[in-house]
């Protein structure tokens, strides 16, 4: 039995949450780049057909924040929203091929 | 409308077997909505079986029951074809009646 | 709800329950069945324990007994639906009640057993988490019960 | 910086989880499309793993893996908690449209024992035709409003039309077409590809771990899991459609589910139930 797979996948979220920011400067510009470059990732998920539903969670958690006027946790969800959108993009991406190793033949 | 009760009797010359399945929510009042609002109770709190005028059987409920709720009990007597009664109320005085025919 | 609501309730009720039905008198909390049926033990489905359901119920408690023969999942599929029957030898029964102790009201259901009826019986029932499922057969006067564990990994009560 | 690497670190991780599964499967590519190998394939894969479970039982879901549920189950099937929607869907199907047709109008049969046989392949539209769908394009085709597809009165409907079918084998044909075999390879795709935070594919809970507890849950085998659709589920209090099974499923894993009869999820219903072929119609179904 293959049960390795729940704990990647707990691997794999832990360091997509582990994405926090590094130097928030408190700034509501940094914010609003921060959510445009998640949203655009997640655009591109969509695309791909694999949204993650964290990622939406974590970029309405952001907009919440930023509503408050709190920016810095604010830009902190908003990237780690992005890693979110990218992990899920990388993931469908390497499925394009992977996929066929789980095949019954 | 279609009613809520379903009734299975069946005689087997000497006993009846009864199952019914009613159709009802039976919120408990401890249940939140998707909002986190608490769900009002709503329940069935009696229901009655009737057999040749005489009670054959009764169910006092509370809202532990399950959502749909099904019982199932056996009485001495009842032929084919005899007419059983079935009717509930619920905690909002809402009621259904039905009868139907042994098999 | 004022005590003058409350008759005029009552008495509506009375003439005819249908009817408040079909004109959606709903949201009245208890009293709609009281009236209907003075015999709905109310007290008892409002007890907490299911010691204090028992003693509403019938005044006096149960000692445990092998006649009485209770049929419950080890694991409940869910908790919202867990098939649970019970069957007697005992003689003369009048009633049996179903119990969870678990459970935010642990009475669950009261049947009543008139003469002429087999005191078995099968209902499905909620269960809030893994709990004593308690049968009570009164018979002869006498309280006997059944107790068995049943487990619950999705709980039927919400959440 | 430090969002870079995580998300290189995230990448790797996803990378290694899936080499860490890839490992112990066979891999190869398999440049032909072979229903008729993967559909002996599945079966073989199932009936080795489960040789005590007869093949037509497989459509019993997890109550053929577990003596505990399966005595529940029959115990619920004496009055199964589908009656309801049962009853209320054959009285919808006889009911007229305002214009005076009926569903039977739309349907071969007269929409009675043929559930069997959806999915079916549109050669004309060149795309897969759930039951679903159907059913809805009738009601529009004769002015009325289309349903939910995922719930109430779809899954009265299907659980009617299913009951008209119950016992028959599951009989989906897959025309020389190479549409066709492109819908069922992009549903097969569907199904092994994992996806969402937890990076689970339909295949994970459904072939590699069926009769063992996701948490509470006994996870239903895939052969035969069409079979039993639409049912009644106790954990939604309700009856569902495949589509919603679809649905619900990418919630839990944490996916953005896609909408009801999207493409992916028609061709992987398609999938589905041509490998399940031969094992008969069990639906409406009762599952915990």
């Amino acid at each position: 039995m293959r049960t390795a797979i729940p704990k990647s996948a707990l691997v794999l979220a832990l360091l997509a949450a582990a994405a926090l920011p590094a130097f928030a400067a408190g700034a509501e510009d940094d914010y609003k780049a921060a959510y445009a470059a998640a949203e655009a990732a997640n655009k591109e998920a969509a695309k791909l057909r694999n949204q993650w539903t964290t990622t939406a969670s974590t970029l309405a958690a952001a907009k919440k924040a930023a509503e408050a006027g709190e920016f810095d946790k604010a830009t902190a969800s908003a990237k780690e929203a992005e890693a979110l959108a990218k992990a899920s993009i990388f993931q469908a991406t390497s499925e394009k091929t992977r996929w066929r190793d789980m095949e019954i033949r | 409308m279609a009613s809520t009760i379903r009734v299975r009797a069946t005689s087997s010359g000497e006993t009846t077997e009864v199952q019914a399945l009613i159709q009802h929510p039976m919120d408990s009042g401890f249940v939140k909505d998707s909002k986190g609002e608490i769900i009002p109770p709503h329940f069935i709190q009696q229901l009655t079986f009737e057999h040749d005028g005489k009670n054959v059987f009764t169910a006092d409920w509370g809202g532990g029951v399950s959502k749909d709720p099904y019982v199932k009990f056996t009485f001495k007597g009842g032929k084919k074809g005899d007419e059983l009664k079935i009717s509930w109320v619920d905690n909002k005085g809402a009621t259904d009646t039905a009868t139907a025919k042994i098999q | 709800m004022t005590d003058v609501g409350f008759s005029a309730t009552r008495r509506l009720i009375l003439q005819g329950a249908g009817a408040v039905a079909l004109i959606g008198l709903g949201n009245l909390p208890f009293p709609a069945l009281a009236a209907a049926n003075d015999k709905y033990p109310d007290e008892a489905f409002k007890a907490k324990s299911e010691a204090d359901a028992i003693k509403a119920l019938y005044g006096k408690s149960p000692e445990p007994s092998d006649k009485v023969k209770m049929d419950a999942p080890e694991i409940a599929e869910n908790g919202a639906v867990v098939p649970i029957s019970v069957t007697t030898t005992l003689a003369d029964v009048t009633s049996i009640a179903f119990l969870v102790s678990e459970n935010p009201v642990a009475l669950v259901a009261s049947y009543k057993i008139p003469a002429g009826t087999l005191p078995n019986v099968a209902n499905r029932i909620k269960m809030a988490k893994t709990s004593n499922v308690i049968v009570v057969v009164e018979a002869g006067g006498k309280l006997y019960s059944a107790n068995k564990e049943v487990k619950v990994t999705v709980g039927g009560c919400g959440g | 910086m430090r969002l870079r690497s995580a998300i290189y670190l995230a990448s790797a991780a996803a990378a290694f989880a899936a080499l860490s599964l890839a490992g112990a499967l066979p891999s190869g590519a398999a440049d032909k499309v072979d229903p008729v190998a993967d559909a002996k394939a599945f079966k073989k894969f199932f009936t080795d793993k489960f040789p005590k479970v007869k093949l037509e039982d497989f459509v019993n879901g997890p109550y053929s893996m577990n003596e505990d549920l399966y005595r529940q189950w029959q115990e619920k099937e004496q009055f199964p908690p589908y009656e309801f929607s049962l009853e209320m869907g054959k009285e919808m199907f006889s009911k007229p449209f305002k214009n005076g047709k009926t569903y039977a109008d739309c349907f071969p049969n007269g929409g009675i024992g043929i559930r069997q046989n959806y999915p079916i392949f549109d050669d004309k539209e060149g795309k897969v035709i759930t039951l679903e769908l159907a059913l809805n394009r009738c009601r529009e085709a004769n002015g009325e409003q289309p349903y939910s597809y995922v719930k109430d009165e779809m899954a009265a409907l299907t659980a009617y039309m299913a009951f008209t079918s119950r016992g028959k084998p599951m009989d989906i044909k897959i025309p020389d077409d190479p549409r066709a075999l492109a819908a069922y390879e992009n549903g097969k795709e569907y199904f092994y590809t994992r996806r969402g935070q937890l990076n689970f594919s339909c295949a994970t809970c459904h072939v590699q771990s069926p009769g063992e507890r996701i948490r509470a849950e006994i996870l239903a085998p895939a052969l035969g899991i069409v079979n039993a659709m639409p049912i009644y589920r106790s954990e939604w209090s309700g009856m569902g459609t495949t589509s919603r099974r679809f649905v619900t499923c990418n919630s839990q894993i944490r996916g953005v589910p896609l909408s009801p009869q999207d493409d992916e999820y028609r061709n992987v219903e398609y999938y589905l139930s041509y490998v399940s072929n031969g094992l008969p119609i069990s639906g409406p179904g009762a599952r915990p």
